[in-house]
């Protein structure tokens, strides 16, 4: 049988190696797996590589897990914010080393990853610094780089539904990298609002399927404050 | 001469977006067009972290973290509305499907090169989110901006300083000062502010101009 | 006001010029769009390349196509059936071009073109006769062969549901190749079994949303005898 | 000798499909496997035009045209399972996500060299399908067939006759007669049906086999 679900973040993570490359979802807070990060950096893990389009900001979830100094490299396409002190600090400290990427080549080289694809060519970047050294082709009446994808150990990601068989439903833009980097890693965990028997979830409306997802940990939302 | 404020930048670029338009509004400045599109039109925007059909701002209160744009703010859904992940939402970027875009500028040179995402300082932190791949991809790529630097100087140069975000992409200028289209042949003006001349705009832009006087009534 | 739908399907492929590249979705017949099929063939248009996974079976939908001579070129996965005497007669005959493609390259140079990609490399066919001339590259321990995306001036899809916006929902796997053909045309027609106010479809459900679909015909579904 | 027929070579390659695994069994004689596999294994078939979590066939009339499997037959659907397009159904397969696809074939190397889309007639009507995508892309390739021809020659060989499916992929071979792992240093067999000796599996194959002799209990 089948068995997904996960009773707890911290078990879900309890294997994650020094020096793994860690995708982690979200845009900015949607789609963030704040718990998952809270797990990952109690795990106590060193030296990662994240992949993640931003780099953390004020004091929670990535930008804690840059301040726990857990992070050897980040790839990203936009870490610098107001409130990304973490990431600034120890970048400049030179602590932490950066791969800046365009944010579709970034979502394009985890979908190639998760696709087989060995690599592309994009015309975003072409001529610019981000295309610095790297090889370029014309094709037809248009100039592209060529870009490798980008494989992971673990992807954490936050869904919204899940049933047993791993299949994931998502809410509204928080879907953003989650069934992208779900695909590109050789273990992924999604950390989801509800889950639900088997066959609740439309055949439809399923975003990510089963067979991208290796475990899953409900975590209940915070109830508000009456 | 009296220079266009901010919002009448925004409302003076979205009177030429069309009807039926897929539009994507880059973060900053580019984000108020939204509040000038003409009412009698339907136009849908875009936004690169997986959204189509965004519609106003919600009210207080009524905000949703996990409905954002590319700024990270809080937007709402349109009835026809859809969402997607980064992949498909960058395809429609770098696959030619959006019809505008409309981007903020630090320069933009006589052969279109744009420059928006890194000032050069060495110790800055470089940050490129979606607008290399906006502008490599939208089938028209706007510009908005202010004509000059605080300092008074023309951000529409010979060469770009600043390192490019997109090369030969951009095909309009908005600024305070003028409507400019980027050509083959060089940059033609669309429309100058009232009581600034085509001599004066010549003069703050630095590099060669066009322009045919429109004809007197 | 956006407004897709058109009223007949002869109305929808009105334009269709000789020599233009059209993508023809389905696999078999769950998604064949039947009723554009017989449109296009009314439309007279001649020396089209059709982009489909197979080459038509019996005497109806592609078949019909190619029996009418309107075809010059095939680009397909799967042409041979037992019923494909249409296809097997113009090929051997010499009146048909044929490009085999294996399914999955197939699918991705089409996805390709809908996602501005300017070519990928990929595993598949490395080694084999449908690899023969292309070029081929090493990649970590893999070899690849380059593919090139597959552009069309039309693409004819059947869809279940669309809204006038042109966003489109599909029934099993009647989806197949419809939303990656949406993305790859210049012009997409969608036949579908229902069009439902702005609105009734579920945002987190579209799969194919309308920024791909410029036309939208409602086929009623024949009424089945009592 | 007692030949398996073809059911009793799906049953025999069910039994090695472990709980959990995700599948696709290739059109023709590898759809069999379906109706072998164990009971109390959950086992989650793939179909490559589209669909997880295939079921059994449907009842006589409940046939729905838009609900078929890879060789167009009428098929159902198991509660967890899930729809997607082509692009995303082959990002699976070549992306390495499906544990096992199982195809026919004509002939396989004693490199795991598959040939089984063209006979290489030069009159014959080519048509590949889905099989290249699966040949390279799944985590075992498992190739189902009988052992020998029609005219009795092996269907295992040095080198391929026939077109290549794809190069050094076959994991093992299940056949009539016997299973066989495709390794780096060659075949090694691992059952023989009842009656046939590894002298007799030998002579009939032709090229070099390996085998340890089960310990006798």
């Amino acid at each position: 049988m089948i068995d997904k679900f996960i009773a707890t973040a911290q078990a879900a993570l309890a294997d994650v190696p020094d020096g793994a490359t860690v995708m982690i979802g979200g845009f900015g807070g949607a789609g963030m797996p704040s718990e998952l990060i809270d797990a990952l950096i109690a795990r106590g893990a060193k030296q990662l590589t994240v992949v993640s389009n931003n780099a953390g900001s004020a004091d929670a979830g990535l930008a804690a897990l840059i301040a726990a100094k857990c992070v050897r490299k980040i790839i990203c396409s936009f870490p610098r914010q107001t409130d990304s002190w973490h990431f600034d600090k120890a970048y400049r400290a030179g602590e932490l080393e950066l791969e800046l990427v365009p944010q579709g080549t970034l979502a394009e080289r985890i979908r190639a990853a998760g696709a087989g694809i060995g690599a592309f060519y994009t015309p975003t970047a072409f001529g610019t610094k981000l295309a610095e050294g790297k090889e370029t082709r014309r094709i037809g009446e248009r100039d592209y780089v060529l870009e490798y994808p980008i494989h992971a150990d673990y992807a954490l990601i936050k869904a919204d539904r899940a049933d047993r068989w791993g299949n994931l439903t998502y809410r509204m833009t928080a879907r953003n990298f989650g069934p992208i980097m779900a695909a590109a890693a050789q273990c992924t965990v999604a950390q989801v609002r509800e889950t639900v028997p088997l066959g609740a979830l439309d055949p439809e409306a399923v975003v990510t399927p089963g067979i991208f997802v290796q475990r899953v940990v409900r975590i209940a939302p915070l109830r508000k404050a009456a | 001469m009296k220079k266009l404020d901010r919002k009448q930048i925004a409302a003076r670029l979205a009177r030429d977006i069309p009807d039926g338009a897929y539009v994507n509004l880059g973060i900053g400045l580019p984000t108020l067009v939204a509040e000038h599109l003409p009412k009698d039109r339907e136009i849908v925007l875009h936004s690169e972290n997986g959204v189509l059909g965004i519609g106003p701002r919600p009210a207080k209160g009524m905000e949703d973290g996990d409905l954002v744009n590319a700024g990270k703010q809080p937007v709402t859904l349109l009835a026809g509305g859809a969402f997607f992940h980064h992949a498909d939402s960058f395809g429609m970027i770098r696959g030619r499907h959006l019809d505008y875009c409309v981007l903020g500028a630090f320069q933009v040179s006589v052969a279109g090169d744009l420059a928006n995402w890194h000032t050069g300082a060495p110790d800055a932190i470089p940050a490129v989110g979606g607008a290399m791949d906006l502008a490599a991809g939208a089938k028209h790529v706007l510009v908005m901006m202010e004509h000059l630097t605080k300092d008074g100087k023309s951000k529409i140069v010979e060469r770009c300083t600043y390192p490019l975000t997109g090369a030969r992409c951009v095909n309009r200028i908005y600024t305070d000062l003028a409507v400019i289209d980027v050509k083959a042949d060089g940059l033609h003006v669309v429309e100058i502010v009232g009581g600034l001349s085509f001599e004066e705009l010549q003069r703050l832009t630095g590099v060669a101009l066009k322009y045919r006087e429109p004809v007197a009534q």
